[in-house]
């Protein structure tokens, strides 16, 4: 079964390569992208699965923002699909760079049966997880555990990116004013349904990121699932009664938050080096709180960045 | 039940880094080169992931919830690679989207979307 | 797969009346020929062949934590499968996608 | 288990319509089946393993699958409208 989808896998990929249409391309990533969401849930890892099958919906969503300014002007739409040159000269250019990765491909596959992964590390961290960080999913006691530095450093790249992503995006009137409405037309079933499913997302990004350390989830994926609530509220209530500043003054202040959350904890040892017998409770809670900082950031975060991609749209 | 047997992963992993490293090299339009780097980043992910395996049985979930699960130690998939992976696909969504916003103001300014108009435009 | 109680068996007897159903969904992508007609089908067929998988499991499972869940992913998919076949409808019906037989006749005329 | 394989073939069919459809929106009703099938893989992969927690992954993935085709399918018909529009007026 495995070996059907990665073939699958393979052919959406193949089909991004040729093709032109710019449309197309957005709706054969986003087929691939769900491919390989349930292609990493497969191979026993569902806290990725969950982290890849999000960012496969925010990224087509970002795509056709940015796609559809560009396609509402009539001329690029029909120059794109013009056959600009005839398929053989254009055939002719790509050989050498085919030539180049197909030459690439087969003298790594030479090398590759050299490899032989150790799995010390492996062996290591699944025993001792449970009585060093507590909690029972191993990937979220690496990641807020063991490896707690390389979280923060990716919540700060994160804080970076929103930032850059505010203040880079061209256009004038870049101060929406808050309470002005955007052009999607919503129908009344958009309204209804949306309101059964608001409530059901919250509630489980709240679950996802409360016990991240016990079931599949955790800080990330919970708070990828809250920002996709506030998609879906821009879908129904699209005025931006939410002003986008304050939002990223609030992500930036969590930030903050989580760097002296994690000093004190290291300093107190909760995350690696507390024996266990004396504190379980404290390790949990250390946990919970990581989680939930973690997944109200990356939501603001998300949130940030839909909406200021939705100004660039509007106008 | 070998329902997931995974043996050539990494040959398919391989085969979708060098498609999309053509992709890149060859491809006109900027929206395509995007979509290329981040197909670029998911090959390297299920290499990565691969490499955790020890054998091609069915791999369970990191998650023990009971102590009994561990005597299964070469069927349950690494935690490692996975952890780095999460903040891997954030940082590389978050790059993404930064490259998405400089193309938007490229386009504002050029109103092309394609590589060779625009090296005409700029004159550079 | 050994089938222990009677339980099972139901489920299994329903499951495979939801692959049966979604077969036909299958096939009726691609007989149908123009856009509005396949999408009604598929997504009203689809959405029975989820329903009964998910009975059908249920009951392969008694009451637990399992099936409990399975009705929460019932209940978000009985609301979003057709609420996206009816998104996808009009989309196309606004963005001038007009039926096979219409546009024949716009021709003719 | 039979399940199994005969959901991997309905995923492909599903492909090829995506793939082969003449117009975006057959394309977009492939991926809305593509989404669907991949659910009903799961729970089918889920009661195998019979661990509960794999059933968190299928409503992550039905909300955000679906959330995606919602809004590729409304800027798709956002962005077409003004040229339906002109030639409407245009004769």
């Amino acid at each position: 079964m495995t070996q059907g989808l990665l073939v699958l896998w393979i052919v959406s990929s193949l089909a991004i390569v040729f093709e032109t249409r710019t449309y197309r391309l957005i709706i054969y990533f986003s087929i691939f992208s769900l491919i390989t969401s349930v292609a990493y849930f497969l191979l026993g890892s569902p806290d990725v699965a969950m982290a890849e099958a999000a960012i496969a919906a925010f990224a087509s969503i970002f795509f056709i923002i940015c796609i559809e300014k560009y396609y509402s002007r009539k001329e690029n739409v029909e120059k794109d699909s013009a056959k600009g040159e005839s398929l053989a000269r254009k055939a002719v250019k790509a050989v050498p760079a085919l030539v180049l990765c197909v030459g690439l491909f087969f003298l790594v596959i030479y090398f590759i049966p050299g490899i032989e992964p150790s799995h010390y590390l492996k062996h290591l961290y699944l025993q001792r997880f449970m009585t060093d960080v507590g909690g029972e999913n191993a990937v979220t006691a690496i990641y807020l555990g063991y490896r707690v530095y390389d979280t923060l450093f990716e919540a700060l790249i994160l804080v970076i990116a929103v930032v850059a992503v505010t203040h880079m995006s061209y256009s004038e009137k870049t101060q929406v004013a808050d309470g002005s409405h955007s052009e999607i037309e919503t129908s009344r079933v958009a309204a209804l349904s949306l309101r059964i499913i608001c409530p059901i997302i919250v509630a489980f990004g709240a679950y996802l990121i409360i016990n991240g350390h016990i079931s599949a989830g955790g800080g990330f994926q919970g708070g990828l699932a809250l920002a996709t609530f506030f998609i879906c509220r821009y879908m129904v209530y699209d005025i931006y009664d939410i002003s986008v500043k304050n939002v990223l003054q609030w992500e930036e202040f969590i930030f903050a938050i989580i760097i002296v959350v994690t000093a004190i904890a290291v300093f107190l040892g909760a995350a690696t080096y507390m024996p266990a017998a004396i504190v379980p409770i404290y390790q949990s809670v250390y946990l919970i709180i990581m989680n939930l900082l973690i997944g109200l950031k990356v939501a603001c975060a998300f949130f940030v960045l839909f909406y200021r991609y939705i100004t660039i749209e509007r106008e | 039940m070998g329902i997931f047997n995974t043996e050539n992963l990494e040959i398919f992993s391989l085969a979708l880094f060098f498609i999309s490293f053509f992709g890149i090299i060859t491809s006109k339009n900027m929206i395509k080169s995007i979509i290329f780097v981040m197909l670029i980043q998911t090959a390297v992910i299920m290499f990565w992931l691969k490499l955790g395996r020890e054998d091609t049985a069915t791999p369970i979930p990191p998650i023990i919830y009971d102590p009994a699960l561990l005597d299964y130690m070469e069927r349950i998939a690494d935690p490692l690679p996975q952890a780095l992976t999460l903040t891997a696909i954030i940082i590389g969504f978050s790059v993404v989207a930064v490259i998405i916003t400089m193309f938007n103001a490229l386009y504002r300014l050029h109103g092309t979307a394609d590589w060779k108009k625009l090296e005409e435009v700029e004159g550079d | 797969m050994g089938i222990e109680n009677i339980w099972q068996l139901i489920g299994n007897i329903i499951i495979g009346f939801g692959v049966f159903c979604m077969i036909f969904g299958a096939v009726s992508l691609f007989v149908l020929k123009d856009f509005y007609p396949r999408i009604l089908v598929a997504s009203k067929i689809d959405t029975v062949g989820l329903l009964s998988f998910v009975i059908g499991f249920a009951f392969r499972h008694g009451l637990s934590f399992f099936t409990g869940k399975l009705f929460i992913i019932l209940i978000i998919m009985l609301v979003l499968n057709p609420f996206v076949a009816h998104i996808l409808a009009r989309s196309a019906y606004r963005s001038g996608h007009e039926l096979a037989a219409e546009a024949e006749e716009g021709e003719k005329s | 288990m039979i399940v199994f394989w005969i959901l991997a073939v309905l995923l492909s069919a599903y492909i090829t319509r995506a793939f082969m459809g003449p117009t975006i929106w057959d394309r977009l009703l492939g991926l809305n089946l593509i989404a669907s099938k991949v659910i009903v893989l799961i729970i089918v992969v889920a009661s195998i393993y019979d661990m509960s927690f794999l059933l968190d992954f299928a409503i992550i993935y039905a909300l955000s699958g679906f959330i995606g085709i919602i809004f590729l399918a409304l800027f798709f018909s956002k962005s077409r409208l003004d040229k339906k529009r002109e030639k409407k007026d245009g004769h």
